[in-house]
This record gives C-alpha cells, structure tokens and sequence, in this order.
C-alpha cells in the first residue's frame, strides 16, 4: 500500500539538511505552508537557500525562518514589501544574499525544472539589468533571453485536500506556486487541511497528481474555514480579523 | 498651470477605452482604481497573476478569504465563470499575449516605448520586481497611468529613460493628467488633450517634440 | 455580455481560409472534435497544414478530411496505424507532406507558442533522425536540442462542457492535446456536448479559461454517454459497440 | 538450442522487479503484458502518456468508454486514486524523470544502452515515432524487454544499433528470453541467466563478449 502520510510536520521535514535548497510555496500569505516552516525553524537547519515568491510577511511563517537566522540566500521575484521588515533588515546588515527573478521567469523556470527542459528563451526581462549577463537572442524577430531551470532539494507546500496516494488539490489563488514546485524538488512535502480516502477526489480535478508529492501531513483545518466562515483567521496584514457578525452578536 | 485632471477622472478615462470582452491586468497602485470604473453591465474580465480570471472586487468586510487575493495581496472575490490556476500557467497567459490590456504604473516612459516602472535605481534600495517585466512585455496593449510630471516637476515621459527599466519598446498608450499619448514609431502622438492643455504647452512642459494626432 | 457560443459547426469553422495551419485536438479517436472536423470537409478549405497526433483513423473524422484531399501537410508524431490507410496511400504517392515529431516535443512545441517561449531546449530525440540539422547543446552535462514552438491560425477541438465565456472541462483521457491547443492558435474552435449556465463549472476544475477560446459549439451528448451507460457508440475501432447487459437482457 | 522462456514467463520476470509504489510506463505491445503479473494486492502506478496516471485494466465487454483509453489506444479504465492530465503535462512528467520505470520494446540495443525501436530505416516505410523518443528518456530505469535474436536468428543485443536509433545511452536494463542484461559502462554484464543458458553461450549467440555479474 502506498501512503506518504507521515504522523506531523516534524516527521515531514526530517531529513533537511543545512545547506539545502527549498522551494517554498506561497504568494504573501496565501498558501505559505507555515506548519511546515515552523517545523523546519524547529529543526535547526541552517545555511538554507530558499526560493519563493517573496522574502517574508510579519513575524510568521518564511519571516520567522530568516529572523531565525537559518536562511543564507533567497531567491524570490519580490522580497519588499510593506511587512517584510525581516528581510529588510538582514539583507541591510548584509546578512542574506538575494536573487532577483522577475515572478514569470521564476514561475517558468521552476517549470522547466521539473519537465526536463534545459533551457528556454523569455521575452521577460530583455534589455533590463535582470537579463544582464544572460543569453540573448533573436527569433522571429523577437529577442529574449536564455532562463536555465531551477531545481531544489525539497519544496514545502501547502494544499487543500490530499489523498494517501499524494494527488492534490488547492484552494483558490493558494494554489500558486505550489503546482509547480511539486514537480522541481528531489523531495516534495506536503501540508494540508485534511486527507481524504483513495478515490474520494475526482481523477478530473486533481491538480497535482501524487506522482510529484513525497510526503503528506494533515494539518487540520485552518480556522477561518470552519463553518464556511472566516472566523478566527488573520487578515492579509496578520491582523485578526474581527469576529463575524454572529459571534459579536 | 495648465489643467490637471484627477486620479479617479484618468481611471474613468482609461475604463471608458477598454471594450466589452476585453481580458485586463490592473498593475498595483494606482491602476486598480480602473476596476471601479468600468460600466455596469458590461463584461469585462480582471486576471490577476496569483492564478485567477474573473477576479471580482473586494469582499464585504468580515468576509475576507486569506486564500483569495490579488496580486497587491488584497483580499478580492471570484466571479461566476471564473477560474484558477498555477502560476506557471498565468504567467504563460500573460507571455504568450493572451491578455489585451494591461495597465501600469510607471517613474518614466520614453518616446520608443521603453517602460520604467521597477526600480529608482537608488543606491542602497532594495530591489524587487515583481510581475512587472512580464506584465509588460505580456498584453496586446501596454497602458501607462501616470502624472505628466513627478512631484517635483521632472517629466516622466522622456526621450530616453533614466532609470532601469522594465521593459523594452513594450508601451503602447499613455495616460496621464494632463493628456493621453500614443506612443509611435514617430515618437509621442498626442491622442487627447484635457482642458486647456495643448501640444505647445505639453512640449514645453516635457521638452519633448511632440506630435499632434492629425 | 460575452457569448462566445455560435449556432452551428458551419458557423463555428466559418472563415478558415486556404492554406491556414489547423490545429486538430484528439488522440486517436478520443477528443476527435467530429462535427468541427466535417464541417471543415463541407467548407471545402484547402491546402491545409494540419496539426494533430495522428494522421486520421478509418474513414471517419481526420481521415475523411485527408480523404476529400483539403491537406497539404500533416505534423503529428504517430500517423502508422493498423486504421490510417487513407493516410498510408495519400503519402505513397506523395499527395501527402509529413513533418514527423515525436510526440512529447509536439505537446512542448505547441505549450510554448500558447506561452510565449521563443524555443526551449528538449533532451528527446537527441541523437536521433528527428534530430537531425537542429542545434544542440550540453547542459550540465546532458544534451539537449533546441524546439521551436509551433503555432496555428486555428484550433479545433472537442471538450466535454463549456460555459458562455469558453471555460472548458474535459472528460477522461479525451482532455490530451485540448489544453495546449487552444492556447496555440489565433483563433479557438470547440465542441462540447453541452454549455452550461455561468458559474455552473467550478473555478477549481477549469482547465482551459475562457480567454484561450473563441467560438463555442454544442454538438449534444454523445450516445455512449447516455444516462452514464456506454450504449449505441462506437469502440474503438469505429464498430457499433455491443449492446449492454441489461439492454441485451 | 538453450532454454527459451515465454513471452508471459518473461512479462512476469519483469514485473517481479517492480517495487511497490513504483510508477511505470509500459510501451505499446508486448510491454503490455507486464501489467497482467504485477502482483496483487501491491500498489503499483501505471502510467499512460495520453494522460492518465493509475490506470487500470481493460473494461468489461460492453463498458467500452471510447474517452478512457490508453497510448495504443485500447479501452482501460481509471483507478480510485487516478488522476487526468493534458499532453503536455503528461510529458514533462516522463521528460522530467518522475517515472520510475518504463518498459519498452527494441529492434536493437547497443552495449552503451542505445535504443533502436521505432524504424528499421526500410525504404519506403512510412515512419511514426509516437511517444518512444520521450518514453526512451524519461524514467529513471529504462527496461527493454525483447528476444535475444530475431527470427531469422540475428542479434538484438549488438555493439553498435544499425537501425535509426529511439535514444542514446537510455537503456538500464535488457529483459531477452535467455538471459537478463544490464547495460553498464563495461558494456552488457549478463544478471540473470533462465535455463540452460551461460555466458559463453550467450556471447556465441551475440557475437558479443559480456561481462558476468561479479
């Protein structure tokens, strides 16, 4: 029988060794897989090289992993943003090395990783700094430039739905990444909502088939779900958000 | 001074040139204030490049859903008839020229097209780019929204831009408070002037050679 | 309001023009779109350049097309079949240009013109005939040939429902080329048995989104689907299948 | 005349060496009598690159469904657990090494693991590749499962291919009807001997010097 479900998120990021390279899906906070971040905080794993949209929310999650002093290098299309307070500060005091992507090459290029394509020619970023040093070419009178693939040791993904075979599904835009990054990394884990008996997804809607998942952990479901409602979740800032009309009734 | 119009006049302005059926990218910042002016009735497609077309405005508060949001990170909605995918697939959406328009923020654009939008080249900033590059180079019409000059009266349509740019000969309209722009093999066309705004004055005003649209 | 639905097939292929390259979806038989493919024989467009697969099956479909003598040039990666002979004696006596693809490199080629990749590098068919005067490079180690995308003026294919954007959902291994096809061509072309009302498909479970498509068609349910028993179709060999049990009985 | 096994011995020998939890393509013909010996009660994926991952066996008579069919085109059915995907998603699949094992048939295979199996470079044949150029290099282990000698005696495991060649250096394993072979950097060491069969035997069949296994 085949079940990659493994007990907690400690057990799913076992093995992560300092030095490693991980995907780490999520845009903002939709669809960061903090579980398995704070499992891989409390792993100690140090001299990381993380590739991910951004560089950080807050004080959670991908923040939390850089305050903790693990990460040597990210690799990200956005790492500035209003709450990245974090990374800012590391990277002022020189304490972090970043490579800047623009997200479409990122997004193709995690892709390419995982379909075996060597290389591929992008119109994104011709004639701009980040093409600086790259590749150039003119096809059919276009130019572009040439984008190698990139590959990690492990991603940490979040889902919505998994069953033990690792099929899954996401939830609306907290899919992003996490599609792609499934297919790039040696080892995939997986953190979701709930898993599901074999057959309980629709072999027409799985996004992600298990061939590409390694490990699956259940990490209940987050609160802002329950009932249909968004109670006790956070906002887009961190902040919680207010209670619903019901519970403040 | 000449006439300036307002933030929301120029959104009103650019909303009421995007046709019926059109698929549109709203850039962060100032471009989304487009969304609230496009007509009632009409349908009009927002793709957002976290994974959603058919993107819907801002949920009612109490009802944010953290896994539904915009490219900015604000919480949004779907529309019926919407749909979701990867990033991988959105942004192949957006490089293959599927989208019709796009709509941009930009520090300078130049008389043959090149945008820049992402950086200020500021010793010490931090980078970060973002979707920007291939939004740009990624709809059939690249729209600039932007003021004529910068706070301190520099303009920001340029012969040459200055700063890094985002893209290369990618703009095709640009709007701003004063006048709208066509940007062409000859240069900045003037398309449409706001008030008492003329070919002269904009010149005068950018110390650009512009022409007027015939 | 967008309503990308048209009334008929004729409609639906109405302005292919000679000489256009025509991408047709379908794996065999599966995913076939046979009504847009007859209405195509009906407009009488010639000198066409087509892309798909295979090279027609019996005499039905592909085949008939081939047949009535409106295709110039085949690109597909398997047109030998026990079932292709209008194919087989169209190219013997040379009536028929074939450009042969191995298969996995005409999916990527016909993905990268719907994603805007001037060309990609693909480790299949290095070595090999199909190879042959295209430029190759070592990649870390590994040797690759560079693929060109291949685009098309139209798309026709067969998805399972639609809805009146051109949202598309496909059933079972019929979905094969559809996806990449439509992002392909200028102008897309599908059948579905039925279009449902808006909002009707789930957005988690779109596979292609309407903007990849153009025109829409209803064809109705195909008899082997009725009531969710396989009766009065065709297997695949393009026999009328056997009656089932209980119609038997 | 040494020992023969049967094409259904040989199947099972093959699936033998399947590890539960494998995913595995199984080429168009007689690769496709491996799936009738995998053992039951074992989870193993099968693999179709039509779009399918978790197929099953063929339908019953009269369940025919002409949407649900695999590369060579027979009726198969979809298992609890099996998921669709579109042509190009199917090929980055085997093209980025997710598949653990294919199977595939040969016309030749060459001491450095070249693989000979679509074309016999016949002229006036019409060629069709399918998918044998992706399937040759996409799984971590490519097995070819094949008879030593064609019928009219010749060697299928030969120093060089002289047919038009599927993939280079791709073949890990060699399942034949005397013997099982692995490709290595020392050229074919002979792992599994059936019946009667013995190194010297095999390399008077082949006209090939082989290396036994240590």
């Amino acid at each position: 029988m085949i079940d990659k479900q493994v007990p907690d998120a400690a057990a799913a990021v076992a093995g992560i060794p300092d030095g490693a390279t991980v995907m780490i899906g999520g845009f903002g906070r939709a669809g960061q897989p903090v579980e398995l971040i704070d499992a891989l905080i409390a792993s100690g794993a140090r001299e990381l090289t993380i590739v991910n949209n951004n560089a950080g929310n807050g004080d959670t999650g991908l923040a939390a992993l850089l305050a903790a002093g693990q990460v040597r290098k990210i690799v990200c299309s956005f790492p500035r943003q209003s709450d990245s307070w974090v990374f800012d500060g590391l990277y002022r005091a020189g304490e972090i090395e970043l490579e800047l992507v623009p997200q479409g090459n990122l997004a193709e290029r995690i892709r390419a990783a995982g379909a075996g394509i060597g290389a591929f020619f992008s119109p994104t970023g011709v004639g701009t700094l980040l093409a600086e040093g790259k590749e150039e070419r003119e096809i059919d009178g276009r130019r572009y430039v040439l984008e190698y693939p990139i590959r990690a040791d492990f991603a940490l993904i979040s889902a919505y739905r998994a069953d033990r075979w690792g099929n899954l599904v996401y939830r609306e835009t907290a899919r992003n990444f996490g599609p792609i990054m499934a297919t790039a990394a040696t080892t995939t884990i997986v953190q979701v909502d709930e898993v599901v008996g074999l057959g309980h997804l629709d072999p027409e809607t799985v996004v992600t088939p298990g061939i590409f998942v390694d490990r699956v952990v259940a990490v209940g479901e987050r609160p802002w779900l329950r009932d249909g409602a968004f109670v006790g979740g956070v906002d887009l800032e961190g902040s919680p958000l207010a209670a619903s009309a019901e519970e403040a009734s | 001074m000449t006439t300036r119009i307002s933030r929301n006049d120029l959104a009103a302005r650019i909303a009421a040139d995007i046709p019926e059926g059109a698929v549109v990218n709203l850039g962060i910042g100032a471009p989304t204030l487009v969304a609230n002016f496009l007509p009632e009735g009409e349908e009009i497609l927002l793709h957002t490049e976290n994974g959603l077309l058919g993107m819907g405005p801002a949920p009612q508060a109490g009802a944010v859903d953290p896994d539904l949001i915009n490219a900015g990170k604000q919480a949004v909605t779907a529309l019926p008839g919407a749909a979701y995918f990867h990033h991988a697939d959105s942004f192949a959406m957006m490089r293959g020229g599927h989208l019709d328009v796009c709509v941009l923020g930009a520090f300078q654009v130049s008389q043959n097209g090149d945008l820049a939008n992402w950086s200020t080249g500021e010793p010490g900033a931090i980078p970060a780019v973002g979707g920007a590059m291939d939004l740009a180079i990624g709809a059939k019409d690249v729209y600039v929204m932007t003021d004529l000059l910068t706070k301190s009266g520099e303009p920001k349509l340029v012969e040459t831009c200055a700063y890094p740019l985002t893209g290369v000969g990618c703009v095709s309209r640009v709007y701003t408070d004063h006048a709208i722009f066509d940007v062409t093999p000859d240069g900045f066309v003037v398309r449409e002037l706001f008030g008492d705004n003329t070919v002269a004055s904009l010149e005068a005003a950018l110390g650009l050679s512009l022409t007027p649209k015939d």
